[in-house]
């Protein structure tokens, strides 16, 4: 697997989401280099001209205000903060990581579990899952939900766009979309412990008809991924090859979900209702 | 603008802010003024975890099952009033009178004192029926909220006392005075706190 | 029950020769200069003059030395992160195992940003403020000296988890649930929390005092808008100490207390809530960069202003920015956590607040810019510092601006761009600012000058190694690779962090030039001798001798106008025959040393290492003496000396002969 | 000692310190402030418990009555009032409540806000209930 080169990073994207996230990247950088070269240019200049050799220069020691350049002063910057605000605020609502894709495909879901120190995806519509390897149709969106299983990690293919954390008992959801075939980097970018550099996975984008063809494969090999299984998977491991599993248990996802998240037990609560009642 | 420092060209200074260093009294009660607001942002950041930790009961009890707003009441009213014998401490620190000083101190002290019991009494129950801040998310913020408050007050009552072995061993010196004045404005800040906290955690706990 | 709670052999890492090394050349290192300074017989002279020295600029010297030492500790991690991510490409492990390269980067964070950069800021202030404001000491001078031991304290702490234990394995911002005893048993995050609560209150004290200070003890005549601008900056600055440190001291007090007592605050189970730490850990973490570069902003307005022979231009201007950026650091924090799954309200928000910090910031830029502008600019050390804090500093403050921007953010956040664009603003406006004031305020400090050529090939070095080292990572970042990988397989990226390996190095050479620069100049220090004024300056700590008597003014200046020393100056050789009036001197009451903040520090490390290692007895212990230390010292009578008029008059009628004016 | 300065410290009621005037306007001072406090403190244990009341607009009564009783304190307790002599109290304390209102109401905001897009799917929650 190739993946040399400066062409797999944020900067050549691969999907809607990382192409106009990387829009957004250089819109903003092209509005706020245009203020900050020419200040750099005329820091050294100024400084240089200035220079107390330079006889030519005019000394002016009492030079101290001027309300003009104070207007200039306070409001170059704020225009400039204006517009890369408006590119922010806009942005922030466009590229929501939660707004799902326009498209006419109905969309994949995903559902990721970030485990010590590897990937867990689960397919709840197929009904199958893999481990470090996550592979998903071109064009079609896919829809994750997220949750970890300990420590915080953070979901990154740098080439499909945004990241989002995954904490225990929480469920964090992101919309991401392929265009390309192709097999993309995937990695944590939230430092989660020892295993951490290890915690690679590969997204294989593959033609539309490509989807079904490898989740019958799927279906037909490897073994099922019930509460056991997930126990044994559970336990920390490091540089953890790709693995399918043919099937998994229901639920799944919602257990190890709520495995942070004890039920309302009422029964404990009889003496300190009694309690409550005395005041 | 008719009091002024005599600065040595006679000029007279236009405000508090160019008449030159503060009396040492101003500068101490300022600093302890400023560490008081610090100390409140401190609880702030308790009262924001225990907002936000509010529900999170992981199952077991919540704030109505477990306040006793009757006991609350007595804390309350005792911490009020040791304030206003707080109050009247300064006072008689300020007229100098030694023995009014010592009484109004003592009672602040025993009020004080009946607070943290009644408190320690509500945390030991409280724990004796498994409310522990092991239990919950909630426990843990409602300890640590309620108890760091309860330690601010132990505190102020280890402090009157070291301040009242000083006015009797050195007198109303002016470094007694200054920490004597420093101590009331951390008795009435520990009030205000409660204030923040009894709605917060047990009248607003109670009637959600 | 074990008297030694955790503590065992077990817990020096004998297998791990790195460390050994370290650690050995450490201990070697403090026993060799213990034993030479009590054969020397310097012990009385340390002891008296500086251990419990109350007097500011002692102080404020002590902090800039500890900070110094504690540089060279963390550059060493770096070197070594350097070193490791240089070679460990492809299946390549490294040297470094992952459980000691996490380590490393841990300290290397947390004692860049409370033990290096916040005692630099720190230790300049100390000394500037009072000579600044025309005053004697700072406002609770006793309550300075402990705030020093207690930050020296923390450093002693996370020094010793170098040998017994280890230290936090957890990054330097310690996210729980990792941070949490299930994920962390050991006792590294427990260092960590201990050395950052006992120096985090000595922080504390040190706001509480500098804030009551700049209000409260200026020279007769100077108000608000006649100080100079450092002191605003320091006065915002502090006023940030005392508003955001209390929040981190409660942050990391629930951390404790989810470690030590079972508490739920932050754990997976009992339903905890991470993302409150998260939460509550930014609301310190972002004021806690403006109180580091906000000092530096003051430092590059005296210097710019100094060196241009001109006042700062648009003063109000930049008290006006000073406190706007004060204020709007409160209202920003979430853009370190922008990918937490905030809805797009929540971060649009606080990403175009974030954004509003660059104008203040812009305006500031600007203004020393124009403040050279018709001015004769000395290119002096300081000035050097100064322009290529102007120039660097803009760009951190651009890639900053970048990350505010939510999607930008998404995926640039904890990637190696973050790295560089910290390191950028940090190194670029903090250190830079750092070595600008060190240049500036030696000759006050000590009488004489920084020799100026070696001062210019270690500017050189840092400003180049800077770029070298961390341009690449802007590159690395937006070629996919996050921090904190202790091995990484795509070899397109080696080639760059051998070049940022290249650019430590670069950066090593400019701190030996520093090294060299301090030694040479103290060889040759009688050639370097100067007055009061050496660099012909506009602020009132040059119309005293250098350095400045314990008492630093023998009569308080009275000040009239902003740059009191520059306009009498000038009023003095406008009219030159003008005879000195005669000067009534009076005795000045000075405060006493004091053993109290050594001996609280020494409590507070015994306490904080027992804490550590669960030894109750002995944490007890250190309470206890901590608490009796206090009373002791509330308890003793004398607190102040008084120096005879007739020895200040002596004094002062020395320097003012050879003063110019 | 205070009579130097155009300064007050806070906590300081007064310019007179120790004479008999001063004693009584204090004693006065506190008296209104304590009385005061009471009637605050029973209107709050009242509202929180009396059934009379909308429930929902009890927090937010408890909050006005909480801010209001503060205040009293503040006032007269620690005598800081709005006069030149105190600007300085007046401002630190201003920038104290600023930044308390800050980090609760910002870290509020924020937690809810994340809590709130958090939320299992809707089968879990279901399954939490049936408990
Ligand atoms: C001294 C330290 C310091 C300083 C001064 C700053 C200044 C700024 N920072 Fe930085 N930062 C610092 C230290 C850090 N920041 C961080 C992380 C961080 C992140 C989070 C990224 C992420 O985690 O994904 C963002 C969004 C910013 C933004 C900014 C902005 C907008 C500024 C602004 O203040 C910069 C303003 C200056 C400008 C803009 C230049 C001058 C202005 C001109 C010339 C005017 C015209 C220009 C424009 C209008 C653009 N910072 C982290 C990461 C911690 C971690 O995760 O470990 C650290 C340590
Ligand atoms: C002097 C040269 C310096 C070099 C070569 C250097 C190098 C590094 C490196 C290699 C990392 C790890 C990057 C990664 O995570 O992959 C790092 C992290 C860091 N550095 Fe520096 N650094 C330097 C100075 C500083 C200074 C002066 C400060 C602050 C005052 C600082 C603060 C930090 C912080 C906060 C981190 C993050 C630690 C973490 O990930 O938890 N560094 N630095
Ligand atoms: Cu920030």
């Amino acid at each position: 697997m190739t993946l040399a080169g400066c062409s797999d990073g944020v900067l050549s994207p691969h999907g809607p989401i990382a192409s106009a996230e990387r829009q957004v990247l250089f819109n903003s950088l092209g509005i706020m280099l245009a203020i900050v070269i020419p200040t750099i240019l005329a820091t050294l200049g100024v400084a240089f001209w200035f220079r107390s050799s330079n006889l030519r220069a005019r000394y002016m020691p009492d030079f101290e205000y001027s309300g003009r350049l104070e207007m200039l002063v306070w409001s170059i910057p704020a225009m400039t903060v204006l517009l890369v605000g408006g590119v922010a605020w806009v942005g922030a609502h466009d590229l929501d990581p939660r707004k799902p894709i326009a498209s006419a495909v109905d969309p994949v879901r995903v559902q990721v579990v970030s485990l010590d120190w590897k990937w867990l995806f689960i397919y709840p519509d197929q009904g199958i899952a893999s481990v470090n390897q996550l592979t998903v149709p071109v064009g079609t969106p896919v829809s994750f939900e997220l949750t970890s299983s300990g420590v915080m990690n953070s979901f990154f293919v740098p080439q499909l766009g945004s990241q989002i954390y995954t904490m225990a008992g929480m469920v964090t959801r992101l919309q991401l979309q392929a265009d390309h075939p192709g097999t993309y980097r995937g990695l944590s970018a939230q430092y989660s412990g020892n295993g951490f550099a290890d915690m690679r996975f590969t997204v294989d984008a593959v033609p539309t008809n490509g989807f079904p063809q490898w989740v019958t494969a799927t279906r037909r090999a490897g073994p099922l991924l019930d509460a056991q299984a997930y126990a044994d998977l559970a336990k920390p491991s490091e540089a953890v090859a790709p693995s399918t599993y043919r099937d998994v248990a229901p639920d799944l996802f919602n257990s190890i979900l709520s495995a942070a998240m004890p039920p309302h037990n009422p029964s404990q609560l009889t003496y300190l209702a009694s309690q409550g009642a005395k005041k | 603008m008719n009091v002024t420092v005599a600065i040595d060209a006679g000029e007279t200074p236009q405000s508090a802010s160019e008449a030159g260093p503060a009396p040492k009294r101003i500068v101490v009660a300022y600093g302890f003024w400023i560490f008081l607001l610090s100390d409140i942002v401190m609880f702030s950041a308790l009262f924001a975890g225990y907002a936000v930790l509010r529900h999170a009961t992981a199952g077991g009890p919540n704030g109505a099952e477990l306040f006793n707003l009757g006991r609350v009441a007595i804390e309350t009213a005792c911490l009020l009033a040791s304030s206003y014998t707080c109050g009247l401490m300064a006072l008689a620190v300020n007229s100098r009178r030694r023995l009014a000083t010592y009484v109004t101190a003592l009672l602040t002290f025993a009020l004080g004192a009946a607070f943290l019991a009644l408190e320690i009494r509500e945390f030991a129950d409280m724990i004796a029926h498994g409310a522990s801040p092991q239990r919950s998310a909630f426990l843990s913020a409602f300890f640590a909220l309620v108890g760091c408050h309860g330690l601010h007050v132990a505190a102020g009552l280890i402090w009157i006392v070291v301040m009242m072995a000083q006015v009797a061993s050195k007198g109303f010196r002016p470094p007694v005075l200054r920490r004597l004045q420093c101590f009331s404005l951390f008795w009435h800040a520990l009030d205000i706190i409660w204030v923040g906290l009894f709605t917060v955690v047990y009248l607003m706990g109670v009637a959600a | 029950m074990n008297l030694l709670g955790k503590l065992g052999w077990s817990a020096i890492p004998f297998d791990q020769p790195i460390i050994m090394g370290a650690g050995a050349f450490m201990v070697l290192a403090i026993v060799a200069i213990l034993s030479w300074v009590t054969l020397k017989g310097y012990v009385p002279y340390l002891w008296r003059e500086w251990i419990t020295s109350v007097d500011h600029k002692r102080v404020g010297v002590m902090y800039f030395l500890l900070a110094l030492v504690m540089l060279l500790r963390g550059f060493a991690d770096a070197m070594m992160m350097r070193a490791q991510q240089a070679v460990a490409a492809g299946g390549a492990q490294g040297y470094l195992p992952p459980e000691h390269f996490d380590q490393v980067f841990s300290a290397h964070g947390t004692i860049m940003i409370f033990f290096v950069a916040m005692p630099f800021v720190i230790g300049l202030m100390n000394f500037v403020l009072p000579l600044q404001l025309g005053v004697r000491d700072v406002a609770f001078p006793t309550l300075n000296s402990v705030s020093f031991w207690l930050t020296a304290s923390g450093v002693l702490l996370i020094n010793v988890s170098l040998v017994v234990g280890e230290f936090a394995k957890t990054g330097w911002i310690a996210y729980p649930p990792l941070s949490e005893l299930q994920f962390s048993p050991g006792v590294g995050v427990d260092y960590y929390l201990w050395s950052l609560q006992i120096s985090g209150v000595g922080t504390l004290l040190t706001g509480i005092n500098f804030v009551t200070t700049i209000l409260k003890l200026r020279a007769p005549g100077m108000g608000y808008m006649r100080m100079p601008v450092f002191c605003w900056t320091s006065l915002a600055a502090n006023l940030l100490i005392v508003a955001a440190f209390p929040v981190l001291t409660a942050t990391l007090g629930m951390l404790l207390l989810d470690r030590y007592l079972g508490f739920h605050f932050f754990t997976v189970d009992g339903q905890g809530n991470a993302m409150m730490y998260v939460n509550l850990f930014w609301v310190w973490g972002h004021p806690e960069v403006y109180i580091l570069i906000l000092p530096a902003f003051g430092v590059f307005s005296e210097v710019v202003a100094t060196f241009s022979g001109k006042p700062l231009f648009g003063y109000r201007s930049m008290v006006a920015a000073t406190m706007a950026i004060c204020v709007l650091s409160f209202l920003v924090w979430l853009h370190h956590f922008f990918t937490m799954g905030a809805s797009a309200d929540v971060n649009g928000f606080f990403g175009v607040m974030t954004m509003i910090i660059a104008v203040p910031t812009g305006v500031k830029v600007f203004n020393w810019l124009f403040t050279m502008y018709g001015g004769r600019v000395r290119f002096t050390v300081p000035v050097l510092w100064s322009l290529g804090f102007m120039v660097t500093f803009v760009i951190g403050g651009m890639t900053g601006v970048l990350m505010a921007v939510p999607p930008a953010d998404f995926q640039l956040h904890n990637s190696l761009f973050l790295v560089a664009h910290f390191h950028n603003v940090i190194i670029g406006g903090v250190v830079f600012g750092v070595m600008a004031g060190y240049n500036y305020w030696f000759p006050k400090a000590f009488g004489f000058m920084l020799d100026e050529r070696w001062g210019r090939w270690s500017f050189w070095c840092w400003l180049i190694g800077f770029y070298v080292a961390f341009m690449p990572l802007y590159l690395l970042g937006l070629m996919g690779m996050t921090r904190r990988m202790q091995h990484y397989d795509n070899p397109a990226w080696q080639p760059w962090l051998i070049v940022a390996a290249i650019g430590a190095v670069i950066i090593l050479a400019g701190i030996v030039c520093q090294i060299v620069q301090l030694v040479v100049s103290i060889r040759d220090r009688d050639l370097l001798r100067v007055t009061g004024d050496p660099w012909n300056g506009r602020t009132l700590e040059w119309s005293t001798a250098s350095p400045p008597p314990a008492w630093n003014f023998a009569v308080l200046p009275h000040v009239a106008e902003r740059d009191t020393y520059w306009v009498g100056k000038q009023r003095a050789s406008a009219q030159p025959a003008q005879p000195v009036p005669q000067q009534q001197y009076e005795p000045i009451e000075m405060p006493r040393n004091s053993p109290v903040g050594f001996v609280n520090a020494f409590f507070a490390v015994v306490a904080g290492f027992a804490l550590v290692w669960h030894i109750w007895w002995m944490a007890g212990l250190g309470l206890l003496g901590t608490f009796l230390a206090i009373l002791i010292f509330a308890f003793r009578d004398e607190d102040e000396i008084e120096v005879p008029a007739a020895q200040v008059a002596q004094f002062d009628l020395v320097h003012k002969a050879e003063v110019a004016i | 000692m205070t009579t130097e300065h155009f300064d007050r410290a806070p906590g300081d009621q007064s310019m007179l310190t120790d004479n008999e005037e001063a004693t009584s306007s204090g004693l006065l001072i506190y008296s209104i402030g304590m009385m005061l406090a009471v009637v605050l403190t029973a209107a709050s244990f009242w509202v929180a418990t009396t059934p009379l009341l909308w429930a929902p607009g009890i927090p937010l009564g408890l909050a006005v009555l909480a801010i209001a009783q503060m205040g009293v304190h503040v006032v007269f307790f620690l005598h800081i009032t709005t006069g030149p002599d105190n600007t300085n109290n007046v401002l630190a304390l201003a920038f104290g409540v600023l930044i308390v209102t800050l980090v609760v109401a910002g870290s509020l905001v924020i937690m809810a806000n994340l809590n709130g897009s958090m939320m299992p799917p809707a089968e879990l929650m279901d399954m939490q209930m049936k408990y």
